[in-house]
């Protein structure tokens, strides 16, 4: 985890969802690239976020787009958040005893437009959650910032400020986080992204 | 130089990144830690069949990972486990037992007893000596009545009139040791499943928030989710929305979605493969 | 040793035919015979229960058979490898749940129980299961019905029949189905069906109905309920063939 | 250890004794630059001891702040001092307005690198010492005794967990002086350091951009450009960056600048010249 | 401790390494080729446990040439980097995993692009605009941020290259004999001596 | 039961012949002609192009493959076998190199080919390769090379050779006409000329590629080989011319 770092935090607006990640890649404490995304489209309205050992990071990025690809041919339809989700947690907890070292954030609208965000540990313990959920190096700080600045039913906008905020302030008090921002807001019919201005060091 | 493709799940465990994680744990890396539940769980049984309660908090060292988060699985209709310990072994221990219930009762066409499923938990838990951090209580009621047990992590097992496990374990008990008596009725029972996990909650650092509940009798489970809420949040006094525009933006791309009507037509009976048409 | 002998028995015969597979579906057509009927609120599947011998405990005997919650399935053949299938379609089930934890959609359970009995085709050593299959399913999608022949083929029906008196019983359906009918209707038109070339006393214990009905919810936190495959008892029988006679 | 109990039994004699310390005509330095009182562990090994508590390894080991990058470097117009302002606690950010340049007095400047609390005590520690060696000999100390002092100081601690690497700087009659000074013992004079986890990102900017004849402009610019690419690179280093400069009538502060502002600032002139 | 370089510019990356060999506390060779060219277009540096470098890199060569006599088609930089990445990243946890830190520079002919991947032994990559590798990287990654425009020349290039090799042998306490370097452009792969 | 499928197709009949490699050369035989010439410091392989039909795209059919950057293989008989060869024996390449770094040499590579070949005879449940190969290239010592193989593993080295269709007449007229020492450009011409007693409708239908001593591949334009091919016919004209009149007298 701190070998790279990174951080990703995901949130629940009213009928969307945002999630955001820096775009450090380190190696302890060198910065080697400030391009490094951390957040990858499942489907069309759902992603997945991977913040953690930048190997397993891509590893498993490409193991999920296999796999995800492989159930939208096998099944004729787009997963959903929460079974990708279940999917991504079975896939972890294979590696019980050997874990990847991420911890996945999923975040996306059903097919009804209902939000469905996640989080799971390395092993695939999933935490269902109705506002936030922080993940990677910064997740003390994210922990502080999300506990205080987001309220329920927040339109697409206002989240996106507040999903932003959250995460700048939080990555500006780690080391290993920063080095620039991506957020995605996801809406009924809009995908939202955005490169952040952050501080550079 | 053979086909790149992941191969699919063979099930079972996969042991790849052992060699590896060991090497990056001798080079001094931090290995990251798997999400716990410091838990305070508890079983009784009463006069028509068995209460088991839950806190529901899961922690990940000393940060509240989940504050509202179920401990208390469903195993098969008549039976439902609790688990501390390791939440993701918890987690999948009970799914993957409540699979091989599952796989049971439809082959042999009747309801499963608990300590079929109490041995089956045991027999897994014992294979992996230890390594998989689930200790569980498992309540149910079958054709020999209501019956409650208790499973370490290492595969022993205990069959008890009352029960606590997990790090709130202690305080669960003292509130049990001094109030239980055999033959509760169903109200005395509940109150005092909740205020034992409510001694875990308040005195337990690593149990908190909520209770929940399960009573199971002989026809009849209920699911009391979030029973109890002695800590509910207070409402936050002000708003902290940002204006719109104060994140500053390099870059801004928006896909709009498209609802794309499709009229399929039918298409006649695949005749591929009908060697044996019908 | 299963390597070494990798020769497929089932192999083209000089007029570009499988005869295995053709045999197999002769013992199919053979088998007593199966009815499966899609209504518009859930499906129901029906077959005879002929015991060999009236000295045969019949309540020990089953042919429709529960797979996962929201699906179950009937056949028409040999009854010994129907159970493999049942066995291994309800480990496939819980394999699915397992990764996904969701019940598998009709379509992929069917897809799963067709490819093993493709496989059985094509593979070394071993024989075509000598089965049809009759799969009812209930998921968000809505209901489906399909029919699995030895050759891993598979098709979604609105009502069809598998076994010995299949022609007739297709003719039968065809003149009675109609796209609105309802559960109950289907129930009633698949035991007349079952009826038609009945060799004895059709009774409650000589037939087998499994239906599957309702429609999916959605629950509070998101998750979606499906409904219920059930096998309809004896006494439920008993009611349904009293209201036909 | 027989050393440290003596000085540890001398520390426990009243300090304050003026008739004795007092009474000392003249400059004792032995007396002078006596060890400030330490308690020490009393522990068998006091070195072991506090090694297994601040090695980086330990479990429960205290945490020292580490991340940093200061330079300073002598050129014609004198010696230009740039550090970073970022402390940090494992890779939590205590804090981004650190001040790294300790003014030990108005004609010497003291950097901090390595454990925060250990430069800014001994560093306090010696702008005493300086100003009792001013008073008695009525003369400004040289740049180079009092990196002496402050190197005497810190090596008696050697290996308890002192963890310092600082610059010294100022003008004294030999004129502009620069000596690295760390809790190893090391002193070093010179012309160009920089320390801390982010120094070598400073050098390789320092280095190449570095011409003694530059002017004073360019010779801050040069400072600040050089503690700006550390902070991009180096994880631990960061804030903003303070930039001195040490001439004759003495140090001048020539300003904070937020490493935000300079980043898109920087990004927004044309890159240098490769020569 | 070894040293690679690698820069793009306009229309060229070069990617340099010294061209030390070094057992335990002797040097044993000085001009060692510490690359391997994987394609026309391709070149991959490396550096990391002695044997562990050009095995890796040679099975990946191999690899590639098969690839591109198999299909008649030269692989692009990307997918060259990323079928690396992937099979370090499975070596890793294999019971012998290779600990070898590698550069792919490359030219993508089809979208007139240069390119270079950088990657560590832990299989993590990321495609920059310079990169470094080995303790060399601690001095001059601050200056490639200084001094690096994407515009730059081949010219501007090797003189940036050269100013990183000249602090190297000012600031490192290592010997640091000659740096080779490589470019690759449209044309294909050459050889600079530094 | 099973046991009595397992054992190798190709088993000797009573008068000692292997059949199926009897079959597997008739399905040699009728595969498009093939032809490999030896110059002095050139090779060249020359095919026999069946024309292709008008809606298939020529760039799919290919009968000369490359196996490394300094060998060739060209092959007569059925290209999905030859596609399995072809790739068994550029893996040995690379793997070659990998393990030893060298390249392959000629005579190697063809007794790879050969043996996987040879082993196809003599497994149990396999039938042999229904193909025939020529194999061209320079090893380090700069001098051409032409090998040719065939279902049984048998292979050996030429001067010029033709397999495929019509190969025995082709293969008369080569040792009718092979000189030895030929430049670039007359074994070129040799290796259409010989093509040309088997194919009637000229350069379209040829496709040759060649090797000099830089051991890179060359592959011939169309128009190259036109001019080549118009070059024979103007020849073959003035033999005639020339034997015209010598009747006339």
């Amino acid at each position: 985890m701190e070998y790279n770092g990174g951080a990703v935090v995901a949130m629940v607006g009213k009928n969307c969802v945002a999630i955001a990640c820096d775009k450090r890649l380190g190696v302890q404490a060198m910065t080697i690239s400030t391009e490094f995304k951390k957040i990858f489209q499942a489907t069309p309205k759902t992603y997945l976020g991977l913040p953690g050992l930048a190997t397993d990071v891509q590893t498993l990025a490409e193991k999920f787009r296999f796999k995800i690809n492989m159930y939208k041919l096998k099944e004729e339809r787009e997963i959903e958040p929460r079974t990708l989700a279940h999917l991504v947690s079975s896939t972890l907890y294979e590696r019980r005893f050997g874990p990847w070292f991420t911890e996945p954030v999923v975040a996306g609208l059903d097919k009804n437009n209902n939000p469905f965000i996640c989080n799971t540990d390395t092993i695939g313990c999933i935490n269902f959650a109705k506002d936030f959920v922080v993940s990677g190096t910064s997740t003390n700080q994210l922990y502080g910032m999300c506990e205080s600045l987001w309220e329920p039913d927040l339109e697409p906008e206002d989240l996106f400020e507040t999903i932003s905020q959250a995460l700048m302030n939080a990555v500006d008090r780690d080391c290993l986080a920063g080095w620039g921002a991506e957020v995605v807001v996801i809406t009924p019919d809009k995908i939202i992204t955005r490169t952040l201005k952050s501080r550079m060091d | 130089m053979t086909s790149r493709l992941p191969s699919q799940a063979k099930g079972g465990f996969n042991f790849d990144n052992h060699v590896r994680n060991a090497a990056m744990e001798g080079k001094g890396a931090a290995l990251p830690k798997a999400t716990k539940t410091g838990t305070t769980i508890v079983g009784l049984i009463y006069k028509d069949g068995v209460v088991l309660g839950a806190d529901t908090r899961a922690t990940a060292g000393p940060i509240v990972a989940d504050k509202n988060c179920e401990k208390i699985h469903y195993l098969a209709p008549n039976m439902y486990c609790c688990g501390a310990g390791t939440a993701a072994d918890t987690e999948m221990t009970t799914s993957l037992i409540s699979s091989q219930l599952e796989l049971h009762r439809l082959a042999t066409g009747r309801q499963a007893r608990i300590v079929t499923a109490m041995t089956l938990l045991k027999q897994m838990l014992f294979k992996y000596q230890g390594h998989i951090g689930a200790a569980l209580i498992l309540g149910g009621v079958d054709i020999s009545g209501p019956q409650l047990y208790t499973i370490y992590p290492h595969g022993s097992t205990d069959k008890l009139p009352y029960v606590t496990m997990g790090s709130g374990s202690l305080n669960a008990m003292s509130v049990f040791e001094s109030r239980w008596t055999p033959n509760m009725d169903r109200e005395s029972a509940i109150e005092l499943v909740k205020d034992a996990i409510e001694a875990g909650i308040f005195n337990d650092l690593g149990s908190g928030s909520n209770v929940d509940v399960v009573v199971l009798t002989k026809d009849k489970v209920d699911v009391l989710r979030n029973y109890a809420r002695p800590n509910e949040r207070g409402v936050k006094e002000a708003s902290y929305v940002f204006r719109r525009g104060t994140t500053q933006v390099l870059k801004t791309s928006i896909r709009d979605m498209v609802d794309i009507k499709e009229t399929v037509e039918s298409i006649a009976t695949s005749t591929a493969m009908e060697v044996d048409a019908v | 040793m299963a390597d070494r002998y990798s020769f497929s028995l089932t192999t083209f015969s000089p007029s570009g035919k499988l005869v295995q597979i053709e045999y197999a579906l002769n013992v199919v057509s053979q088998g007593v015979t199966s009815i499966g009927i899609k209504a518009t609120n859930g499906i129901v599947i029906a077959t005879e229960k002929k015991a060999v011998s009236t000295l045969i405990d019949d309540s020990s005997l089953e042919k429709v058979s529960v797979i996962s919650k929201n699906i179950g399935m009937v056949y028409s053949g040999m009854g010994p490898d129907y159970r493999v299938l049942v066995n291994k379609a309800r480990k496939a089930a819980q394999a699915y749940k397992r990764v996904y934890m969701e019940e598998p959609p009709t379509a992929i359970l069917v897809k799963e129980i067709a490819s093993v009995m493709q496989e059985f085709t094509q593979s070394g050593g071993v024989r075509p299961f000598g089965v049809s299959l009759l799969i009812a399913g209930f998921d968000e999608s809505g209901p489906w019905l399909y029919q699995v022949d030895p050759s891993g083929s598979y098709w979604p029906w609105k009502a069809t029949a598998i076994g010995k008196n299949m022609v007739n019983a297709k003719t039968f359906l065809e003149k009675r189905y109609n796209e609105e009918i309802e559960l109950e209707d289907a129930i009633h038109t698949a035991i007349l069906t079952l009826k038609e070339g009945f060799e004895g006393q059709m009774t409650e214990n000589t037939i087998e109905i499994g239906v599957i009905t309702g429609s999916p919810t959605v629950q509070e936190d998101g998750v979606v309920v499906l409904p219920e495959f059930r096998k309809l008892s004896p006494n439920e029988i008993k009611d349904y063939l009293a209201n036909i006679a | 250890m027989d050393a440290l109990v003596s000085k540890y039994a001398h520390s426990s004699a009243s300090p304050l004794d003026s008739s004795e310390g007092f009474s000392q005509a003249g400059f004792d330095a032995a007396q002078q630059f006596a060890l400030p009182m330490f308690d020490i562990p009393m522990v068998s090994n006091p070195i072991d001891f506090l090694r297994a508590h601040t090695d980086p390894s330990a479990e429960n080991r205290i945490r020292i702040q580490h991340g940093t990058t200061t330079l300073a470097f002598k050129f014609q117009g004198g010696i230009v001092v740039a550090v970073d302002s970022r402390a940090s606690g494992g890779s939590y950010i205590a804090s981004q307005t650190v001040k790294k340049v300790i003014e030990i007095n108005p004609y010497l400047l003291g950097t901090m690198a390595g454990g925060a609390a250990d430069c800014q005590y001994w560093e306090r520690e010696l702008g005493r010492r300086c100003r009792l060696y001013e008073l008695r000999n009525k003369e400004r100390i040289s740049v180079a005794a009092a990196s002496k002092i402050l190197s005497n100081m810190v090596y008696d601690y050697k290996g308890m967990g002192l963890s310092m690497g600082t610059m010294i700087t100022g003008w004294d009659k030999t004129g502009p002086a620069l000596y690295y000074v760390d809790s190893d013992g090391s002193r070093l004079k010179g012309e160009r350091f920089s320390v801390g986890s982010g120094s070598t990102f400073a050098y390789g900017v320092l280095d190449t951009g570095y011409d003694f004849d530059m002017s004073v402009d360019d010779a801050i610019a040069l400072g600040k450009r050089s503690i700006y690419h550390a902070c991009h690179r180096d994880a631990y280093s960061g804030g903003s960056v303070n930039v001195f400069h040490v001439k004759e009538s003495g140090w001048e502060f020539k300003g904070n600048f937020d490493f935000d502002k300079l980043h898109w600032d920087y990004q927004a002139q044309p890159k240098g010249q490769i020569v | 401790m070894e040293t690679l370089f690698g820069i793009t510019g306009k229309d060229f990356v070069i990617a340099a390494y010294d061209t030390k060999a070094v057992a335990s506390i002797t040097m044993m060779k000085i001009g060692e080729d510490k690359s391997r060219n994987l394609n026309d277009h391709s070149v991959m540096l490396y550096s990391g446990e002695p044997g562990d470098g050009v095995h890796f890199a040679e099975y990946i060569e191999r690899n590639v040439k098969l690839n591109g006599i198999r299909h008649g088609l030269e692989m692009s930089p990307k997918a060259v980097a990323s079928f690396a990445r992937r099979e370090l990243a499975d070596s890793l946890r294999s019971r012998k995993p290779y600990s070898v830190n590698l550069l792919i520079a490359g030219y993508d002919v089809k979208k007139d692009t240069p390119a270079l991947y950088w990657m560590d032994h832990l299989a993590s990559s990321a495609e920059v605009p310079f990169a470094a590798h080995g303790y060399g990287a601690y001095y001059c990654l601050s200056m490639m941020d200084r001094y690096h425009r994407p515009d730059i020349t081949e010219e501007e290039g090797i003189k940036l290259l050269k100013m990183c090799i000249n602090e190297l042998r000012t600031r490192m306490i290592l010997n640091m004999p000659d740096f080779v370097a490589k470019v690759v452009t449209k044309e294909g792969i050459r050889v600079v001596q530094l | 039961m099973a046991g009595s499928y397992d054992r190798a197709l190709t088993i000797f009949s009573p008068d000692g012949h292997l059949f199926q490699v009897d079959y597997a050369l008739e399905a040699v035989r009728k595969g498009s002609c093939v032809v490999g010439v030896r110059g002095k410091d050139v090779v060249v392989l020359g095919v026999e192009k069946k024309s292709v039909l008008k809606l298939q795209d020529d760039r799919t059919v290919k009968k000369i493959c490359m196996l490394d950057d300094h060998v060739c293989l060209a092959f007569a008989g059925l290209s999905a076998d030859a596609r399995v060869l072809v790739n068994k024996a550029r893996i040995e390449c690379q793997s070659h190199r990998l393990t030893v770094e060298d390249a392959v040499s000629i005579e190697y590579i063809t007794r790879h080919i050969a043996g996987v070949q040879q082993k196809y005879t003599q497994s149990g449940g396999v039938r042999p390769f229904g193909i025939s190969t020529l194999i061209m290239g320079f090893d380090s010592d700069k001098v051409p090379k032409l090998y040719q193989t065939d279902p049984s593993g048998v292979y050996s080295a030429w001067k010029a050779n033709a397999i495929g269709r019509s190969s025995k007449t082709v293969r008369e007229f080569l040792e009718k006409n092979y000189k030895e020492d030929m430049t670039r450009d007359e074994t070129v011409k040799l290796a259409i000329k010989s093509l040309l007693e088997v194919v009637q409708t000229g350069a379209k239908n040829i496709e040759i590629a060649l090797m000099g001593e830089d051991a890179k591949i060359q592959r011939l334009e169309l128009s190259e080989v036109e001019k080549v091919v118009a070059e024979i016919e103007a020849e073959n004209e003035k033999e005639k011319e020339k034997a015209k009149p010598s009747q006339q007298q």
